[in-house]
């Protein structure tokens, strides 16, 4: 289970920006550079990278019908973990279970793959999702660094 | 990103360079689209070497000219995949329908 | 003057961070990378950079006698134009006049050379500083770009 | 930021790699600090070829070191300064107390 619980030593960010597709590549950048007190590797950072890419390009692209509307996205860091909150105000989602499915997707003429979650969920340890139909959609993932580094040991 | 467009024979070779996210995937699908128009072509290769980035917006725009070129009853082939795209593409279930090459000459011989 | 009018069409970032000092690169290479859309030079880059670690730095030093605190970097875009507004809830300051005079500081004993606000202004087109003791500081600075190119038409 | 510390007889050579801020500042003050307690030192090139970012907090750090050789009869020079950093220490009136060399080599010249 996604246990949350940010300490008082724990880095934090949070960066806010409106649901246009052109900020897609920005907010890589910042969760990238967020990561790296990490001392992540290579695979580690595209992981997360790829991970926060899916969940912005859904608010972006299923939460709004314009691009006024507004994503917020929290990062904790403590130790070598790294947690992650993407959320929108947008329209939601009904059905939870269905959305997570790999290749559902309401949005087939856009050609979206609708793998959008099923990446989330093997690029991150966890991935838990919120929403409210109408008043918007909350994303919560935990990213464990150092995996293999630490086993060795 | 940047799409370069190369004609060889009946082939269609698209060398994508940069970052392919939900953002840029309509420069690629309009750069082919554009080529289907005004040229006889066959097969499409897709050069993947200098894509340092891709999510599941990538899934859908190959697995979109797939489709387009199968129902033409043309072939599409990948080459130059990273460790990342390939476990992308791999989730997706595409390695499985497209062939891939290590580069544009081995993707040409496979065509031919 | 400098006159903050957002439209509906402009861009935006906001950015929360703690007033830790290791935020300081983080928040470089943030606004780096939301003024990369203006097509900067490598020189105005490291104006926007320099300026926003001057006030950033201050706000870690001067506002908060501990890293409890919050900083917020806002950011805007509008043509070649953009908006940075860094703002913390510190001490605030007293005389805002003495404070822009170049070498004034009150950490001199921390090797401060009091030459941030001179910074500031020398690498921005606007600096306007607002204060309230007791509830913190908001610095905004303007910076339009390309204006070597622009005036070579 | 990295600084690396080498010494040539009298004089302490520190190379500057990455970003000096006033998070990194203290390392290059204590760096300098513990060499002075244990070798017989005389004066300070300061090379900033790898530096690729520096504010105000360069300013206080170079001028705290100014003073600290200063007071000990000895000198600081600084030398690879780009642009950027060249400007930062100009603004700081710097440039009008410290010399500033080309090179390491023309640096050491410039103390014999
Ligand atoms: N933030 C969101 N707001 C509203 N609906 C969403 C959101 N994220 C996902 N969805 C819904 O979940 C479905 C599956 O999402 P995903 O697996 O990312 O695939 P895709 O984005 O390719 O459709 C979407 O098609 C959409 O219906
Ligand atoms: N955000 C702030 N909160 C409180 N005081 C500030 C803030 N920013 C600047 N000051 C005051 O203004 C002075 C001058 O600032 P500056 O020109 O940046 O020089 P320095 O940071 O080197 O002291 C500081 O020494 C401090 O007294």
């Amino acid at each position: 289970m996604y246990h949350y619980r940010p300490g008082k030593q724990m880095n934090y960010m949070m960066l806010e920006v409106p649901a246009r597709s052109e900020n897609e590549s920005f907010v890589r950048v910042v969760i990238a550079a967020f990561a790296a007190r990490l001392d992540p590797t290579l695979e580690e950072v595209n992981e997360v990278k790829t991970a926060v890419s899916e969940a912005v390009t859904n608010s972006i692209l299923h939460a709004y019908d314009d691009d006024r509307g507004l994503i917020k996205i929290r990062a904790f860091v403590e130790d070598k973990k790294l947690w992650i909150e993407i959320s929108d105000s947008g329209k939601g989602i009904d059905d939870i279970a269905r959305a997570r499915e790999p290749l559902y997707t309401d949005k087939p003429e856009l050609e979206r793959s609708g793998m959008g979650f099923t990446i989330m969920e093997n690029f991150m340890d966890e991935v838990v999702i919120s929403s409210s139909p109408g008043k918007g959609t909350v994303v919560k993932m935990l990213k464990v660094f150092n995996k293999v580094a630490e086993s060795s040991h | 990103m940047q799409v370069q467009i190369i004609r060889r024979k009946k082939n269609l070779i698209v060398r994508l360079k940069g970052e392919l996210d939900h953002h840029t995937s309509l420069t690629f699908r309009q750069a082919v689209e554009k080529e289907l128009e005004k040229e006889i072509i066959q097969n499409l290769i897709i050069n993947m070497e200098n894509l340092t980035f891709m999510d599941s917006s990538g899934i859908g725009a190959i697995l979109g000219r797939y489709k387009q070129f199968r129902d033409r009853g043309g072939k599409v082939v990948i080459c130059g995949l990273s460790r990342h795209n390939k476990k992308i593409l791999e989730m997706g279930g595409l390695l499985k329908i497209i062939p891939v090459c290590t580069d544009e000459r081995q993707a040409l011989e496979n065509l031919s």
